[in-house]
């Protein structure tokens, strides 16, 4: 069996969920919720003793456009896993979700998110800009669906219109780069692109012109600069397993592509390398700033997260503009997979405790945090845990990832850039330890005590222990992504 | 596994278990005593056996990263093992003294400190070093900010005050050790292993003018954690409005971090940076602007809180000179005064935290003729008030005793430099010590009290802790050398480098002036 | 196709496209948006470009703009109410942005080693297409090496093999997109039962 | 003659224009339009490319199926998005932009 066959696989999963929904109503909602999880976690399991035993297979009729070397494969298991928990998360709080969507319907969110899924991981070994777009298409067609889903609630449906809005004009955007980069170098495939861009004589101002309508429209679905406004009003509005899942799986799917097209543009002796980099080093630190300062003055919790991801996504930005550094023992593309691996459990813990909240009738306010230590010790405790995880505090996972980003741009002397970098994590500390004292506090905003379902405990552990590994121990992971990618794709051939 | 590593790991698992809820005294105040033992008996075996080659006993080493090269690493020396077993003790009598009815989330932050403090002293990786500091520091804050005394507003006030003090601090120390780890590997794979960056020092040790400037770095790093004189201001309000285990654990041992890391990492790798004159100097103006200053402060405070808060800013001013002077008997007497200090201070702001929960106020002016009502109590804070000032066969006397004479001898012996000047100067602050100790103890003692102010002797029980800390503070005052034989080695070497380092630099400069 | 024409068409496009920027009635700015798509479907023509050319003759200036005068008709929306201090400065930003980009974009195309390239000095050979499919063997397909023998670019069969041999995947990552977006409409548009009628 | 510089010329104008729109237009419906605008100039952009990247004698396919799935995502995406501002409507009685500024925090 091939991976290719367990992204069908979803797929139909996804597919059958839809029909049955809308021939065999009577089904029950847990059933469904049933079967997707089931059906994701079996894919996951697969995948994973697919992944070690013969990775390189690919149907034949895919390999013009589509290669597993060790970056996709490393990507789609991170999209299974961030399904798979946004899967959860779904049912965590199917009560309270479902006084806001019509009918209290909830299928769509638990059979879209496998379509997604589908897309996204064949997004992570697209090998051309023509796969590229169209899985990218799938991805944010079915995300204004499950943005706008809690229709009844006012701020999901204008949560739903501006990411329309902003997603078509990043559309737009992204065709026209495609365009001129095709219009210059007369190709679509990454390695094609590379090839163009050595060559001597190519005039850079067309592939420049590309190459920044490209970056900015990618940059809509990582949360970067130009589009980053977005971000706080969409998390705020989407219910929070959507939120997770953008916040989470969309921004991945937008670096696997970010990755390989600042691979190919950036290659070796590539007449447009160090305008690339200054582009991407700008965006970065703009994007940074405009994450970590609004931030400090945020109310409420979820858009404060809202605001955390939008520097996070500087960071990895920033990590992608060291292309060629080779200091931290992986290049790039490593530090950003090692980053978004850290940020995986970090963020959908933070989710997690939220939604608890929320399904207790809570609010999503800072205020509302107050006393959870008293209601909860193991909630106040994961919070904090990735709370501290997202500022980069020493011996959790995020500062493992912070230290590469910054260890690269050390080692490419990109001084301004590492000035924006630590501006951001010192505005990171204040705000997310705004949060963390806010839950020790003695003052209560509510009594009654929250009770946790064994499952959600021992998942929850898990991603709590996640952090810590990979706070601690975070050379196997390194090591799986300092392979070089040619390695798997070497074998393909 | 290495006992260290169980050492540190003990006060972790006891935070958790707490946390989870677990019978809270049997299992913070339990593991605090099994740490004491165990730290007891490693102090003994070491004493028996000494370091192995690398310099370090009971290392272990587990590789966290290849590239940039992290590891796990710990080994204890003298100087680790002396703070450790600081650290311990006070550990023991913060969380023996905790009342029942405080919530859990004081044992929870007191064996957090505890765990940080333990990792930073006893891990021989700069990363681990610096990252069981931030543990250690971010329950403290959470404390103030929570439970710290005072009206809402001015504890708030506080916390922040410290919060940015301590975080700005953090980060331009990590940038200083960033910048250090940096310029050491050269061109190679980043390593932070202290053995290994101190191997490169040996080797191709860095130009004098980048020693210097990252010394300075280093030294406003540091210095924050430690209330070096300008950078000092976070301290006293924090002390005094911290709740009380906290106050002894971070004035105690925490705050001897910075000091910690100063002699650890930032003397034996960069030897000559902190002899460069203007770095010389520059901390000459700090440490007297602690000493000095800070002791006429100290003198007009009114309320027993602020006078044992500022007080601890100003002792930190003689280790400093210790650091300033680099002889060998200068730096192990600061060490061994680190220790009395933690030791001291623990004591009297644990009474002093006894004294505001039973008299609901720490005023010198109120209080009065405690004296007759607790005997148990006054000899108890005598003891305390009686080794700050550097009394005679309490700890702190020999600590300081070596400090000035060491310093007084220092490297240019037969000139009376600018470190001459400043231990003449330095002296006088034992002088005020004394004034604003001895006034504290009459204010609170004698006299006749007012009426309401009365208190007794703590039970039996409370007074364990606290008369195990005084017994410390005797023995370690009557017989220093046992714990002076610990560091019989590891401050040599350093101080070899450093001298060889200024009798170059000596040398020099007449050359230089012809 | 004759400059004059190449010049029209550009102008029906062009002019009608900044009709729906400026025009205050929807209803107008739809109209004009199809009628500019019409002008782009001649340029596409004007390419070689047949297929799409009808595709979108048939899909936007048909099906897309016939959905939006829909729903504009079904929620009659009212002219837009210009003014206000608001909406100016937008417009004024609107403007310099769009004409900024447009100058850079003018500028950089200049600078395309084509960029002087005419349909005549870039020409299809077709008779030596027609030798290349036919050399293709067993991938051969007759009726397009037919059509290019005989002098004809057979547009549709080109891009039908071109979507159904190398993009055949695709077209049913495609198809999956619609079906999403089927659902979603209808997920998304369905009245409530439990709100009142009204 | 007509050179490619026309055809992009003319794409880039369109390009903008629609961006104009975008920016200062306060009906999201018109904003919507104008998007399609900006993708279509893309396409105009794009088929342009393909016609003069001659290969083997013929336009390059590979550009024109791009345009082909984008018009197809377009009919998707404006399907979608029609449905959302209709729901926005029913709810709001209106499709200015100041209907959902209501998130700023």
């Amino acid at each position: 069996m091939s991976v290719f066959t367990l992204e069908a696989f979803l797929a139909i999963l996804g597919l059958l969920l839809l029909i049955v929904e809308a021939f065999a109503p009577q089904i029950s909602r847990r059933t469904i919720a049933a079967v997707s999880l089931g059906g994701t976690a079996l894919a996951l399991v697969l995948f994973l003793t697919v992944a070690s035993h013969a990775p390189d297979s690919l149907p034949s009729f895919c390999t013009p456009w589509m290669r597993l070397d060790s970056l996709a494969l490393f990507y789609k298991g991170f999209f299974l896993v961030t399904t798979l928990v946004v899967l959860w998360l779904t049912s965590e709080c199917a009560s309270y979700l479902g006084k806001y969507t019509l009918e209290g319907r909830l299928n769509e969110l638990y059979s879209l998110p496998l379509i997604v899924c589908a897309a996204m991981m064949w997004m992570a070994a697209a090998q051309d800009l023509v796969t590229v777009f169209v899985a990218l298409e799938l991805v944010t067609v079915s995300f204004y669906v499950l943005v706008a889903f809690a229709r009844k609630s006012n701020l999901a449906l204008e949560a739903g219109v501006k990411y329309l809005i902003l997603g078509a004009l990043s559309t737009g955007v992204l065709v026209f780069g495609i365009a001129w980069i095709y219009g210059a170098t007369g190709t679509l495939s990454f390695d094609g692109i590379a090839k163009a861009l050595t060559a001597a004589d190519l005039n850079k101002s067309p592939v420049l012109l590309g190459a920044a309508f490209l970056l900015a429209g990618l940059g809509f679905k990582v949360a970067a600069a130009p589009f980053q406004s977005w971000v706080p009003d969409v998390y705020q509005g989407a219910p929070i397993p959507v939120t997770t899942f953008l916040s989470v799986g969309s921004k991945a799917a937008g670096f696997v592509v970010l990755t390989r097209t600042v691979d190919a543009l950036t290659v070796e002796h590539s007449v447009v390398g160090p305008e690339v980099k200054g582009l991407l080093l700008i965006l970065g630190a703009l994007t940074v700033l405009l994450g970590s300062l609004p931030a400090m003055f945020q109310q409420s919790v979820k858009r404060l997260l809202g605001y955390s991801s939008i520097s996070h996504a500087g960071y990895l930005l920033l990590a992608l503009a060291c292309v060629g550094s080779t200091r931290s023992g992986m290049n790039a593309s490593g530090i950003v997979a090692f980053y978004l691996a850290t940020y995986l459990p970090m963020t959908v813990l933070s989710f997690l405790v939220l939604a608890l909240l929320r399904v207790q009738g809570s609010g999503e306010d800072i205020r509302d945090f107050r006393g959870l230590a008293k209601r909860n010790p193991f909630l106040a405790f994961i919070m904090t845990l990735s709370l501290a995880s997202l500022a980069g505090l020493p011996l959790t996972a995020g500062f493992m990832g912070k230290l590469f980003v910054f260890v690269g741009l050390v080692d490419q002397a990109y001084w301004g850039a590492l000035v924006c970098a630590a501006i951001g994590a010192a505005a990171g500390f204040y705000y997310y330890f705004r949060a963390i004292v806010s839950m020790y506090s003695p003052e209560a905003s509510a009594q009654e005590p929250i009770k946790l379902a064994m499952p959600t405990r021992v998942i929850a552990s898990a991603l709590a222990a996640a952090i810590i590994i990979l706070g601690l121990y975070p050379k196997p992971l390194q090591q799986i992504l300092s392979q070089p990618p040619e390695v798997a794709a070497k074998a393909a051939h | 596994m290495s006992p260290l590593e169980i050492v540190i790991l003990l006060p972790l698992l006891a935070a958790l278990a707490v946390g989870f809820g677990a019978p809270v005294r049997v299992f913070s105040v339990g593991s605090a005593l099994i740490n004491l033992g165990l730290v007891v008996g490693l102090v003994l075996n070491f004493s028996a056996t000494g370091a192995d080659k690398s310099g370090y006993a009971y290392a272990s080493a587990r590789t966290v990263l290849e590239n940039p090269a992290i590891s796990f690493a710990v080994g204890a020396d003298g100087v680790s093992l002396i703070l450790t077993l600081l650290t311990v003790l006070v550990a023991f009598a913060a969380v023996w003294q905790i009342s029942a009815e405080k919530p859990v989330i004081y044992h929870i932050a007191a064996q957090l400190i505890t765990a940080g403090a333990m990792g930073a002293f006893l891990c021989t990786d700069v990363f681990f070093l610096y990252a069981f500091h931030e543990l250690a520091l971010i329950p403290t804050l959470l404390m103030i900010a929570l439970h710290g005394h005072g009206d809402e507003e001015h504890r708030r006030a506080v916390a922040w005050k410290t919060t940015v003090y301590l975080g700005a601090g953090s980060l331009v120390l990590l940038a200083g050790l960033a910048w250090m780890v940096l310029e050491y590997s050269g061109g190679q794979k980043l390593t932070f292993d202290l053995t290994a960056l101190k191997a490169q020092a040996a080797a191709s040790p860095l130009p004098v003018e980048k020693q210097a400037s990252i010394a300075f770095v280093l030294l406003l790093g540091f210095g924050t954690l430690v209330s070096l004189f300008p950078l000092h201001s976070w301290a006293a309000p924090a002390y005094a409005s911290a709740p009380t285990p906290i106050a002894m654990l971070h004035s105690g041992v925490l705050k001897k971090f910075g000091l910690y890391g100063l002699f650890r990492v930032a003397l034996p790798l960069l030897p000559q940076g902190f002899q460069q004159p203007w770095v010389h100097q520059a901390l000459l103006f700090m440490l007297l602007g602690n000493i000095l200053i800070m002791g006429l402060v100290t003198i007009h405070q009114k309320r027993l809180d602020d006078v044992l808060a500022n007080s601890s800013v100003m002792h930190m001013g003689y280790i400093f000179l210790a650091l300033a002077a680099g002889t060998e008997v200068a730096l192990r007497g600061a060490v061994l005064l680190m220790f009395a200090h933690g030791v001291c201070i623990a004591l009297l702001f644990s009474l002093a935290g006894r004294l505001r929960s039973q008299l609901g106020t720490l005023e010198l002016a109120k209080l009065g003729g405690l004296g007759s009502h607790a005997p148990a109590f006054t000899v108890l804070f005598a003891f305390g008030a009686f080794a700050s000032i550097g009394l005679p066969g309490l700890a702190n006397f020999a600590g300081e005793v070596m400090v000035f004479i060491g310093s007084f001898q220092s490297f240019g012996a037969g000139s009376f430099g600018p470190l001459q000047w400043a231990v003449v100067l330095a002296l006088w602050g034992v002088v005020m010590s004394a004034v604003y100790m001895l006034r504290a103890y009459r204010a609170i003692f004698q006299g006749s009290a007012q009426a309401g102010l009365f208190m007794t002797d703590p039970a039996i029980s409370q007074r364990l802790p606290l008369i195990v800390l005084a017994a410390v503070l005797l023995v370690a005052g009557c017989c220093p050398w046992l714990l002076l034989g610990l560091m019989k080695t590891d401050l040599a070497t350093v101080v070899e480098t450093a001298s060889s380092a200024v009798q170059e630099a000596a040398k020099a400069a007449p050359a230089a002036s012809h | 196709m004759p400059p004059l024409l190449f010049y029209l068409f550009a102008l029906i496009t062009l002019g009608f496209g900044l009709n729906v920027v400026i025009a205050r009635n929807p209803v107008t700015s739809a109209l004009s948006l199809a009628v500019s798509f019409v002008g782009l479907a001649a340029l596409f023509l004007s390419l070689d470009a047949y297929f799409i050319g009808t595709l979108q003759v048939l899909v936007y200036a048909g099906a897309v703009m016939v959905l939006f005068l829909f729903i504009i008709m079904l929620m009659d929306i009212k002219a837009e109410v210009l003014g206000g201090r608001a909406n100016l400065s937008a417009m004024v930003a609107g403007v310099l942005v769009a004409a900024i980009l447009a100058v850079q974009i003018a500028t950089v195309s200049g600078r395309l080693s084509q960029s002087e390239a005419t349909l005549q000095t870039a020409p299809l050979q077709l008779s030596e297409a027609a030798k290349s499919w036919e050399a293709r063997g067993k991938q051969n397909l007759p009726t397009i090496s037919r059509d290019l023998k005989a002098g004809n670019l057979p547009d549709a069969k080109l891009m039908g093999e071109t979507l159904f041999s190398k993009y055949a995947f695709h077209l049913q990552m495609v198809g999956l997109l619609l079906l999403v977006g089927t659902v979603g409409v209808v997920a998304l548009s369905k009245r409530d039962k439990e709100a009142s009628p009204s | 003659m007509i050179t490619l510089n026309h055809y992009l010329i003319v794409s880039g104008i369109l390009f903008s224009l629609g961006l104009a729109g975008v920016i200062s237009r306060r009906n999201i419906l018109i904003i919507f339009m104008c998007l399609e605008m900006m993708l279509s100039a893309a396409n105009l952009a794009l088929v342009a490319f393909s016609r003069f990247n001659v290969t083997q004698g013929l336009p390059d396919y590979t550009a024109q199926a791009l345009v082909f799935f984008t018009i197809t995502v377009a009919a998707a995406e404006v399907a979608v998005g029609l449905a959302i501002i209709v729901a926005l409507f029913r709810t709001k009685q209106s499709v200015e932009v100041e209907a959902v500024t209501k998130l700023h925090g």
